[in-house]
């Protein structure tokens, strides 16, 4: 008997200990976890490393999650975001530090990180102030970097439709960097508007393998959060 | 020189233009953020580009009608976008493993400096305090087949962006094949910034003087 | 306007000249192109070398290439068959080389040579005869190889349905190593059961983005290796 | 050590059984070809195992009525199967993403020989002349959690396949958690073979004739 089913939101994220590492799926505000992100501001956990592309907007969701504290690294490619002051101030004071990755570098990375592939070598940022420290090494009369796979103690992310085995579907750009992190992440936690037995969702169109999700959450009406910032959110 | 009468070269929406005249029938194009997302007005007549964005879709269309908007259907400025038939979505990895395996013809970005050698400063002015944040650029310029600058030719304070080598932390070294301002278009060649057109009724000597490098005519070869 | 149908299997890989490294989707019978494979032999181009993870069946398809000493090279995982000595009989004679790569390792690399990473750190092989002539390097007590993206001048694949995009889904198993051969090729040549107009194929459910495709030929029913062998078939 | 009577150890099915009851319920399996195809038919009752096959499923199901057989739906071994509720399929880097990426709780392998201190050879004899062939052995024995060999003692001419040193070439090393033969189960420790049970009628010393290094008793302690 496999049912990877959790009963809420909070449940799902009861465990997740101080100092942990956690993976935010999201773009923007496309397949931000904002029932999860949440529940963990709820459940107290503190000392965060965060990995994700950007620091949230507004004061909900991930930027809710800095703005009490919680977070005191990030590792990121694009932290600021026109609505929100919470990461500036953090990173100013000192007590969020930051790790910038460039997008593709930090996707590429988590999926390295999900596969096995320890490290690789790439053409991204050669010649930039992010190849300091870097090791690079040229092959074929051109410079790359070797750049390392990223894993993370808990993923959280959206999806638009899961099985009790795990298996999900997205929505639209609300994909992004949600498959990768599953794979990359020790425990993976997807909140779905639906979950369904095993079967209603179609094998050849399957996007992450339920394999990679061991916590499945459904949220059946999840927020936006342009729609809470517009209704004046802040949280909690 | 004469700076005496005021110089007016194309406005945002012929550069946007001018360069879309030079983008192949077919092409797979990333636009970065600002006026380079102006280009998929003027598509030239008999002419398809497929758009990609990196946050997952290839086959973006124009924005939704009012009331169609969708939070999870946006573009990497985080504008709600639409999806022209034949579109894909896909996960961050692959999308940047189109733009790293050199998958896409075409980025098009926005600068705040270019050097003569091609190299190209858009992400952080370097200010101690400002909040670094580079999202794909690095790895556009990177992977990208060719990559195409769409920029005014000026800071709005009149600093030349074009120069001899940048001041601010770069982007990528020696990733720019050229250059469309508001007073020319500029090919970035070994021999540095080569002019190939200059906007109607600019004269060449006011180019030259807006830029902080070496400027080649129009007319002269290449090679010299 | 984009359409990148083409009228058959002979004009789809008419210009591959000699000399050409081509990557062949397929594992055992299921996603190989048989028709592209027969159209390749019937156009004359020699001393390929071919990707693929294995070497065909019978003497039809990839193994009738073979046999009509086309293949002076084969990088591949499982190069034996059970009914199949046409690879074996080349290898002995010396007439078509063998580089030998693990499952995991080849579809890495492919995907490597198909997403712009150069090199890659893997455990696989590690302390194995694969792992002589290679670099290793230790990190963080354990030990793993070195291996290079794999890129080709052509893809020969198989898929279901496509449309004129060149975006691509495809049947059960027989995906396999389709996707990354498409991203891997400088030119990747799908057949398909059906091509249809663009905006057929939900964007959701696209297993290949057009991107990754240069040239589609609708195959509309494709021969399968064990029927041919089964009719006695030896193409050409 | 009495080799008179002929010593008869567990059955092939017998061996898949025994095997079957170690492995937890809701554990992701990779069936090698051959006898740990047999497992599958063993599952204890109460208990859901999910396996993959590295061609591109997960929640394979067992084989197809006769006539229902889709030549594109296959394993690893190119044998015709099916797609259980719940099943997945993807690419091949995908799916060795699973296996490297240590997602998969177990791998059942044959075995060629087997070393004390757990590496596997499975894939070559080496002989010159033979015909290299490595699939995806390699990759699971370096990335899935628990590696479980299923094999007979011996060879068909008797030859032990527990030995001191491999001297087929090898497919890992050190990645051999546990051995299932039709004489024994028996533990890699770090003192070597550990044997934690015995075929019902079969003398320790029996097995310990078969094998071609130390064997340690089931009584006795793993830290001696």
């Amino acid at each position: 008997m496999i049912n990877k089913r959790m009963p809420n939101a909070a449940e799902a994220v009861a465990d997740i200990p101080d100092g942990a590492s956690i993976m935010v799926g999201g773009f923007g505000e496309a397949g931000s976890p904002i029932e999860l992100l949440h529940a963990l501001i709820d459940q107290g956990a503190e000392d965060l490393t965060i990995i994700s592309n950007n620091c949230g907007s507004g004061e909900v969701g991930l930027a809710a999650l800095l703005k009490a504290r919680r977070v005191t690294k990030v590792i990121c490619s694009f932290p600021k975001t026109a609505n929100s002051t919470v990461f500036p101030e953090l990173y100013r004071e000192g007590f969020t530090q930051l790790e910038l990755v460039p997008q593709g570098t930090l996707a590429e990375r988590i999926r390295a990180g999900g596969a096995g592939v320890k490290a690789f070598y790439t053409p991204t940022a050669v010649g930039t102030p992010l190849a300091e420290d870097k090791e690079s090494r040229d092959f074929d009369g051109r410079t790359y970097l070797l750049e390392h796979g990223l894993t993370a103690d808990f993923a959280l992310i959206k999806g638009l439709h899961a099985d009790e085995h795990g298996n999900v579907i997205y929505n639209k750009t609300a994909r992004n960097f949600a498959p990768v992190m599953a794979m990359a992440a020790h425990t993976s936690i997807v909140q779905t508007a639906k979950v369904s037995a095993p079967g209603e969702l179609d094998p050849e169109v399957v996007v992450t393998p339920g394999i990679f999700i061991d916590r499945v959450v459904e949220v059946p009406h999840p927020a936006h959060e342009s729609e809470l910032i517009a209704a004046g959110v802040s949280y909690p | 020189m004469s700076t005496s009468v005021p110089v007016q070269g194309w406005g945002r929406e012929a550069m946007a233009r001018r360069l879309a005249q030079d983008i192949p029938d077919g092409s797979y194009i990333n636009l970065g953020i600002g006026i380079p997302e102006l280009v998929a007005r003027f598509v030239p007549d008999g002419r398809t580009f497929i758009y990609h964005t990196e946050n997952g879709l290839l086959g973006m269309g124009p924005s939704p009608a009012e009331g169609q908007e969708d939070p999870e259907l946006i573009n990497a400025g985080k504008r709600h976008v639409t999806a022209n038939p034949g579109a894909a979505y896909f996960h961050h990895a692959d999308s940047f493993a189109m733009i790293r395996g050199g998958h896409l013809d075409l980025s098009i970005l926005g600068a705040m400096q270019i050097s003569q050698s091609g190299d190209l400063a858009n992400w952080s002015t370097g200010q101690p305090g400002a909040i670094p944040a580079v999202g794909g650029a690095m790895d556009l310029v990177a992977g990208v087949k060719k990559v195409f600058v769409l920029t005014q030719h000026t800071t709005k304070t009149g600093e030349p962006k074009l120069v001899e080598s940048c001041t601010y932390p770069l982007t990528g070294q020696g990733v720019v094949d050229r250059i469309y301002t508001d007073l020319a278009v500029i090919d970035i060649t070994p021999a540095g910034f080569q002019a190939i057109e200059i906007a109607p009724d600019v004269p060449f000597e006011h180019v030259q003087a807006m830029t902080n490098a070496k400027l080649t005519p129009p007319s002269a070869s290449l090679s010299e």
